[in-house]
């Protein structure tokens, strides 16, 4: 049970690592910011991994339910912020690689910047 | 008896997400991605009650509405890269 | 039974991460990503983060779908084959893994109440909420008012996203915000489609009300300013999706979004400022009404108001920024 | 800023005179008068220094406090009050020598020349009047920097590539070595306060020592001690009365002075003889008046030649410094105005002669006394004093140097001085034969007489200084006596 | 609640609360205007804070009311003073300095967005450095990033575009890394108040998440900092931005980012790690060397103007970094006041580039040939600008390298490495600015090129403001050193 009470942490870790190679190994710009994605979604899953609390419900009180265990409040909060922060970045990341294709023709970091030596 | 219902739902979603991954067409997956999101909408509901929360069926309700959404924008997507290569050929043939 | 949901939604979102990743169809890795968000949300949800979860799948598979959509449309589908490094990225990535997986031995297994998470400062809201503010859904309160300026910072960030992305896709015409399509581009949408057309036009009242509930509520149930902006926003994209851009802009134009995303912006701002004015701190709602609760409450339903009308415009400023761009 | 007014306004006066300067750069002779004023004022200013010093008085200024126990402060001394009143004499001597120069050779950029000339002397006195050895070294970049310009005043390729020479051995040197030899003072120290006696008693020995003095004598670039002297030559590129004022007087003699500060108020004289890893700077003072000198006897470029003659002379002082005895350490002070007396002589008579017939060459010189004698009298006056013969300024200082070296019994000193006085005698009187007792062997390209009027002036006044500093040397005496007399 | 007790607020409030208006007026000018005024005020607001931090201690402001480990709490020190001090007057000068230039390179339609981004960015970084909440600050790291990836992406050129997405995928990793960071101490601690932090901290009984928390926000920040060798997304970031912009995000942007930096190895992890110091300076130490070595060296080697001093501004860090890693009193005060002092002299370096932006097109070196008879004044702001950053005494440059080397002197042996490298790299700064000098005032004009005047007024005043400003803070440093040593003090609680 130990164990399997820390896989979030490994699945956290994983898609870590995975959003993490797309954003330093892919070429193409989107593929990058898919990457980034994955990368803060696997934070948002270490933070939310925290709030549970066995037996625990989600933090909206129930009137009349007096003993109720709920889980924690904070991360969740925090995820929400961050949530919203990740998909302004990823806006203006799109709308980053959306004028590179009108300035160079291509979403290719290697031929951007091989287009660029040459200049 | 939400228990079974739900493992059912979660073998389910395993076998859309198997299409989604394998395509091979594109109308495969974007079918596969629906299925996914209408049985992501079944789970919720079900987990729900599981928890004693019924309240929370508005999230089910919630992601309906977006998936229908979602599904929609890619359909629009595709017909409207459709029309913009027919316009491109249009406009190639008409400079030759 | 939350143990076993939970591993079965955390493997599956492996595989979606790994074939995203592996895909070079831009196309089938954003619909993916679309599948990833919507596990995601699930796991959330399993894990009693209702809030989270709602927003994940408003953001993640809704808006966040159609903005990877829109920026798609404007360049290209495919990933070209080379290019890529393996080795190196693999290295770091490995050594990095270690790293956290060296953390992680210590820490306290998912749903352990002793955790020192649970200890301190979290269940001060949970005891305390009833008492000072008086709101069922402890996540508003905390959002709303303990940190307050946490949300207003968020606004402000989804407003510079909004500022910028508008400064880079905008007309760059003087009192005009998005570029004009051609016309042969913008009359499209799917209204020659006559089933999505007749059903998603009938949606459409219902997603704005559910919306406004979902605003509304946000002090009861799952909900507040950000969900139901995302909502309403992906509501009126559903319309500019059947009727083309031209219309939808008719239907909300420019000058609408921008009373949107300064009054919103403001409103919060202006809230605050208030609170100091009448002799509390920055965002002390207490002293905006004879009673503190009520107050707390005042404050919270204005703000929850202010970041719904902000999102709901920047969301959609954003949308029409993309979805406007005329591509030569 | 608080303190003796003259002293800030010593500092501060040349600088306003740049303003002026660049103010009325569109109307030369409202130009030069403001040069010739600012230099006017700032030698009566200077001057009237001398009678307070003279009479024991340490006048005491300071203009900032950038670091608690670090002041921008200046304290008025015999061996600075001696350099001031030199440098601001020898402006007003060599502005009017500037005006025909450059006039006469239609230079471009001169309100530049100017501008950066009154900074250099604002520096210079900086320099002259430093209280603590950070306040030195500020006026020491500043001098640096702002001869960059005067050198590099051709801005041709040939003359760039010199000047970069010039300044990236200066400013290599003073930074890479001087800086953190003051750092390191200051770290064993606590102070960088010019103290009589020194500071360093008690807080570095033995070879920690000899290293710092190492990092002192070459970090002070200015001195030319072999083998930091290249920029010397380099800086010959410059027009000639920035050779003259410049390297003559204010830049090298800046370095001189340094050193000879440092080892008077920093290191201490006492403390240092008595120090035996610290000898070798005798050796490497002497290394360089001899190599200086042999080098110049193979020198066919007249300028080069005072180049490498000045290389070997700024030597004596350090090598007088080096002896490390009261008499030698006069010697060294009078070194510094004989030797700036006969050199600026010198480099006047050269830019004398390529004003009126573009000559540079030693061996173009044939004849020459017939055509200028006034230039070459006082060439030969200047000569006459680099060797030493009296009745020159040169005589004196080699008088006190040598005291000073038996007073040690330091053969070394004793020898080199020997030597190197027949060595600049075999350089300097070829030239002085030549110039009166052969006949032209190049046509010149005119017939030419004396170069302007200005210019003649300012070189008869110099040698005159040089023969009269013979005679009347006592006050200077006074005044440098001072250093090796214990404090009232 | 008098007002003065509701500045800490107000420094933050007041840029936000413009940018929204500022964002869709109709008129560029008005706009200018109008976030030009709302930046001075903040500065206003930053010298008066400075003043009553001086007087009275560190500020605490409770957001909403909320006593500290619930709600977020503002905390203002003298650390952060200066900073504050930094950020608002790099804002101002640079709008004041960058009208002409903007107007040059910013499409007249966008400027509102635009203004309306920058006062985002001076919101954002004003934010993290006066809050004390470990969320917040990432919060307001966003806001500030992603103002200022905007801002980067006005620049002319199309390779602004390129510099600015690598900037946004290293600056967002960076600040995932933090939160990441973030997370572990929290789970660890269940606070997000940094005071709260170090206090529970103690507490804990098994240190490795901490351990690896310190790792990823370390990393994290450095990424933000453009620390060696994570700085690749900086020369290209600050050679095509518009230069106005350049003056701002170089004066103070990194700077911001190693404030956390500090703030969180000294006051968080310092005193509950073990040998955290060590580590710290072991980490730090060779990456502050090789970071004053290498930007030193290619900035030699750089033709492109600004990007040469882009490199400098790499070395310049490492200088920030170099005396943080010694962890002593007089390291920390070293490297604070030079987070100050290179502000002013960097500051000066790119205010003479926008002068001479506005009057050529193309910023190589060799483009500069002669200028220096064209554009006196802007030349002359340049070489003080450069001794300035060389350290020659009497500029503000050389204050901090002065205390910089008396700290590596405490150090012994390795201080003797220290030494040496800052020498070198001092004399291969004489190199770099050197050269442009040299071409500048003692090249040729190209005999086709068009001719060239001075820059205009508006733009000379501030620079030879802010170069005034670097020969008096040379001379009379008071303000800066002493709230750098306060801040180091402080900084340095446990350890003292």
């Amino acid at each position: 049970m130990q164990l399997l009470g820390l896989y979030n942490y490994w699945v956290f870790v994983v898609l870590l690592m995975i959003g993490f190679y797309a954003v330093i190994a892919k070429s193409n710009l989107i593929k990058k910011l898919i990457g980034l994605s994955i990368f803060q979604a696997a934070v948002f899953l270490l933070y939310i991994s925290m709030d549970k609390v066995e037996g625990g419900t989600a933090p909206i009180i129930q009137a009349g339910v007096p003993d109720q265990i709920y889980s924690n409040p904070l991360p969740q909060v925090l995820i929400l912020t961050a949530i919203v922060v990740g998909i302004s970045t990823m806006a203006l990341g799109l709308a980053i690689v959306v004028r590179i294709k009108e300035a160079y023709g291509t979403i290719e970091e290697h031929e951007a910047a091989a287009m660029d030596s040459e200049a | 008896m939400f228990i079974t219902v739900s493992i059912a739902i979660l073998v389910t979603m395993a076998l859309a997400i198997i299409r989604a991954l394998r395509g091979p067409s594109i109308y495969d997956r974007i079918l596969a991605v629906n299925m996914f999101g209408t049985k992501t909408v079944l789970l919720v509901s079900v987990v729900a009650f599981l928890f004693g929360r019924p309240d929370f069926l508005d999230l089910a309700l919630a992601y309906a509405l977006i998936n229908f959404i979602g599904v929609l924008a890619v359909l629009e997507f595709f017909q409207s890269r459709s029309l913009r290569r027919e316009l491109g050929a249009a406009q190639q043939r008409d400079s030759l | 039974m939350t143990i076993l949901l939970a591993v079965f939604l955390l493997t599956m979102l492996v595989i979606t991460a790994v074939a995203i990743v592996r895909t070079r169809d831009l196309f089938a890795a954003v619909m993916l990503l679309g599948i990833f968000s919507l596990l995601m949300a699930a796991n959330f949800f399993v894990l009693d983060a209702a809030d989270v979860a709602l927003t994940e799948a408003a953001v993640g598979a809704g808006i966040s779908t159609v903005l990877f959509l829109g920026a798609l449309a404007l360049t290209a589908a495919r990933e070209r084959e080379s290019g890529d490094s393996r080795w190196l990225p693999l290295v770091v990535v490995v050594i990095m893994a270690a790293t956290v997986v060296y953390a992680t031995f210590d820490k306290p297994a998912l749903g352990d109440p002793n955790a020192p998470v649970h200890q301190h400062v979290a269940p001060w809201y949970l005891s305390e909420t009833p008492r000072l503010i008086d709101i069922p859904n402890v996540v508003t309160a905390v959002l709303g008012s303990y940190r307050g300026y946490d949300t207003l910072g968020e606004v402000f960030v989804v407003f510079t996203a909004g500022i910028a992305v508008l400064f880079l896709l905008g007309s760059g015409r003087p009192g005009e915000l998005f570029s004009r399509p051609p016309d042969e581009l913008s009359t499209g949408g799917l209204k020659h489609h006559l089933i999505p057309r007749v059903v998603g036009k009938l949606l459409i009242p219902f997603i704005i009300l559910f919306g406004l509930y979902v605003q509304f509520h946000g002090e009861y149930g799952p909900g507040g300013g950000f969900q139901a902006g995302a909502i309403i926003a992906a509501g009126v994209i559903l319309y500019a999706l059947l009727e083309g851009e031209t219309r939808a802009l008719a239907a909300l134009p420019e000058s609408a979004l921008k009373v949107m995303v300064i009054g919103g912006a403001l409103l919060y701002t202006l809230v605050g400022v208030v609170c100091m004015l009448m002799g509390g701190n920055f965002l002390d709602y207490s002293v905006l009404s004879t009673n503190s609760v009520a107050g707390q409450q005042l404050g919270i339903i204005l703000i929850e108001a202010g970041v719904g009308l902000a999102v709901t415009g920047v969301l959609l400023s954003i949308f029409h920024a993309f979805a406007a761009r005329a591509t030569a | 800023m608080t303190g003796n007014w003259q002293i800030l306004a010593a500092v501060l006066l040349p600088l306003l005179g740049a303003i002026g300067i660049a103010a009325t750069g569109t109307r030369p002779n409202l130009r030069e008068t403001v040069t010739l004023a600012t230099a006017g004022a700032l030698t009566l200013i200077v001057w009237s220094l001398l009678p307070a010093v003279l009479a024991g008085g340490r006048p005491t200024a300071e203009l900032f406090r950038p670091l608690a126990d670090l002041p921008i402060a200046f304290e008025v001394e015999p061996l600075g009050m001696l350099f001031a009143a030199l440098a601001s004499l020898l402006w007003i001597v060599n502005s009017v020598y500037s005006i025909g120069y450059m006039r006469g050779n239609q230079e471009k950029h001169q309100t530049r020349f100017y501008v950066c000339f009154a900074i250099a002397l604002s520096a210079a006195m900086g320099i002259a009047f430093a209280g603590n050895l950070l306040t030195l070294f500020l006026f020491y970049e500043v001098l640096t920097l702002s001869t960059y310009p005067l050198v590099a005043h051709k801005g041709d390729a040939a003359t760039v590539r010199q000047a970069r020479v010039y300044i990236g051995i200066l400013l290599a040197t003073s930074i890479g070595l001087l800086l953190p030899a003051i750092l390191w003072i200051y770290n064993a120290t606590g102070t960088l306060q010019f103290t009589s006696g020194g500071i360093l008693a008690g807080h570095i020995d033995g070879p920690a020592l000899g290293l710092l003095l190492f990092l002192c004598v070459f970090g002070v670039g200015k001195a030319a001690v072999m083998p930091v002297h290249r920029w010397l030559p380099a800086a010959m590129v410059a027009p000639t009365p920035v050779s003259a004022l410049l390297h003559a007087v204010a830049v090298v003699k800046a370095g001189v002075f340094t050193i000879t500060k440092l080892i008077i108020y920093v290191f201490g004289i006492d403390y240092l003889f008595a120090e035996p890893s610290a000898g070798w700077l005798i050796y490497a003072a002497a290394f360089t008046v001899l190599a200086a000198s042999i080098v110049a006897l193979r020198q066919t470029n007249l300028k080069r030649l005072l180049a490498y003659s000045t290389i070997g002379q700024l030597s004596y002082v350090v090598l007088a410094a080096a002896i490390l005895k009261p008499l030698a350490e006069v010697g060294a002070a009078v070194h510094i105005v004989a030797h700036a007396f006969g050199k600026i002589t010198l480099f006047f008579a050269a830019g004398a002669i390529y004003t009126a017939c573009k000559k540079t060459e030693i061996d173009q010189l044939r004849g020459i006394g017939r055509r200028m004698p006034w230039t070459m009298a006082a060439f030969t006056i200047g000569a006459l004093s680099m060797v030493g013969v009296p009745p020159t300024a040169g005589f004196v200082s080699k008088w006190f140097i040598l005291a000073g070296a038996f007073q040690s019994d330091n053969f070394v000193a004793i020898f080199t001085i020997i030597l190197s006085t027949a060595l600049n005698a075999a350089y300097f009187l070829p030239i002085v034969f030549r110039a009166w007792f052969r006949e032209e062997n190049v046509a010149p390209p005119s017939n030419h007489g004396e170069a302007p009027w200005p210019a003649v002036l300012a070189l008869t006044i110099t040698a005159f200084l040089t023969l009269a500093f013979f005679v009347g040397n006592q006050p200077v005496l006074d005044l440098e006596l001072q250093l090796v007399r214990p404090q009232p | 609640m008098t007002l003065t007790a509701q500045l800490p607020a107000l420094q933050v409030v007041l840029p936000m609360l413009t940018a929204p208006l500022v964002a869709f007026l109709r008129l560029p000018q008005l706009s200018w205007l109008a976030t030009t005024v709302a930046s001075a005020t903040a500065f206003g607001i930053a010298v008066l804070l400075t003043q009553a931090v001086l007087g009275t201690g560190t500020l605490d402001y409770a957001m909403g009311g909320w006593p500290a480990p619930y709600g977020i709490a503002l905390a203002i020190d003298e650390f952060g003073a200066l900073l504050l001090l930094i950020v608002t007057g790099a804002s101002t000068i640079a709008l004041l300095a960058g009208k002409a230039s903007l107007d040059q390179q910013i499409e007249s339609a966008r400027q509102p967005l635009f203004y309306a981004g920058w006062l985002l960015a001076l919101a954002g970084l004003s934010g993290i450095v006066m809050t004390g909440d470990a969320f917040n600050i990432f919060v307001f790291m966003e806001i500030s990033s992603l103002a200022a990836y905007m801002l980067v992406a006005g620049g002319p050129d199309r390779r602004a575009l390129t510099a600015v997405f690598k900037y946004l995928i290293m600056g967002t990793v960076g600040a995932t890394f933090y939160l990441i960071g973030i997370g572990l101490v929290y789970m660890m601690t269940g606070t997000l108040n940094l005071a709260d932090m170090e206090a529970r901290i103690a507490e804990v009984a098994d240190l490795k998440p901490i351990l690896v928390a310190a790792g990823f926000i370390t990393i994290g920040l450095a990424l933000k900092a453009a620390v060696f060798p994570l700085h690749a997304w900086l020369p290209n970031a600050y050679t095509f931005a518009p230069h106005a912009v350049t003056v701002f995000l170089a004066a103070c942007s990194t700077k911001v980012s190693l404030y956390v930096l500090l703030r969180f190895d000294f006051f968080v992890f310092q005193g509950n790690l073990e040998r955290h110091d060590v580590q710290f300076a072991g980490f730090l130490l060779p990456l502050a060397l090789l970071a004053i070595l290498v930007g030193s060296l290619a900035a030699v080697f750089e033709r492109n103007l600004k990007r040469l001093l882009a490199y400098s501004s790499i070395a310049q860090i490492g200088y920030i970094l170099l005396g943080a890693s010694c962890v002593s009193l007089l390291g920390l005060t070293a490297g604070i006041v030079h987070m100050f002092n290179h502000a002013l002299a960097k500051g000066a370096l790119f205010l003479a580039v926008a002068c001479i932006g506005v009057r050529l097109s193309r910023l190589w070196v060799d483009d500069l040939a002669g200028l220096a008879r064209q554009m006196p004044w802007t030349l002359a702001a340049f070489v003080a600008g450069g001794l300035s950053l060389i350290g020659i005494p009497g500029t503000a440059g050389f204050i901090s390298k002065w205390y910089l080397i008396s700290a590596a002197l405490e150090q012994g042996l390795t201080g003797v490495l220290t030494i040496v490298v800052i020498v070198v790299s001092s004399l291969l700064a004489v190199v770099y600015i050197w050269r442009i000098v040299e071409v500048a005032y003692f090249g040729s004009r190209d005999a086709q090129s068009p001719p060239v005047s001075e820059a205009p007024l508006s733009l000379l005043l501030p620079t030879w403001f802010i170069v005034i400003a670097n020969v008096y803070f040379g001379l009379v440093p008071a303000l800066p050193v002493d709230l750098a040593s306060a801040a180091a003090r402080s900084l340095l609680g446990h350890l003292l």
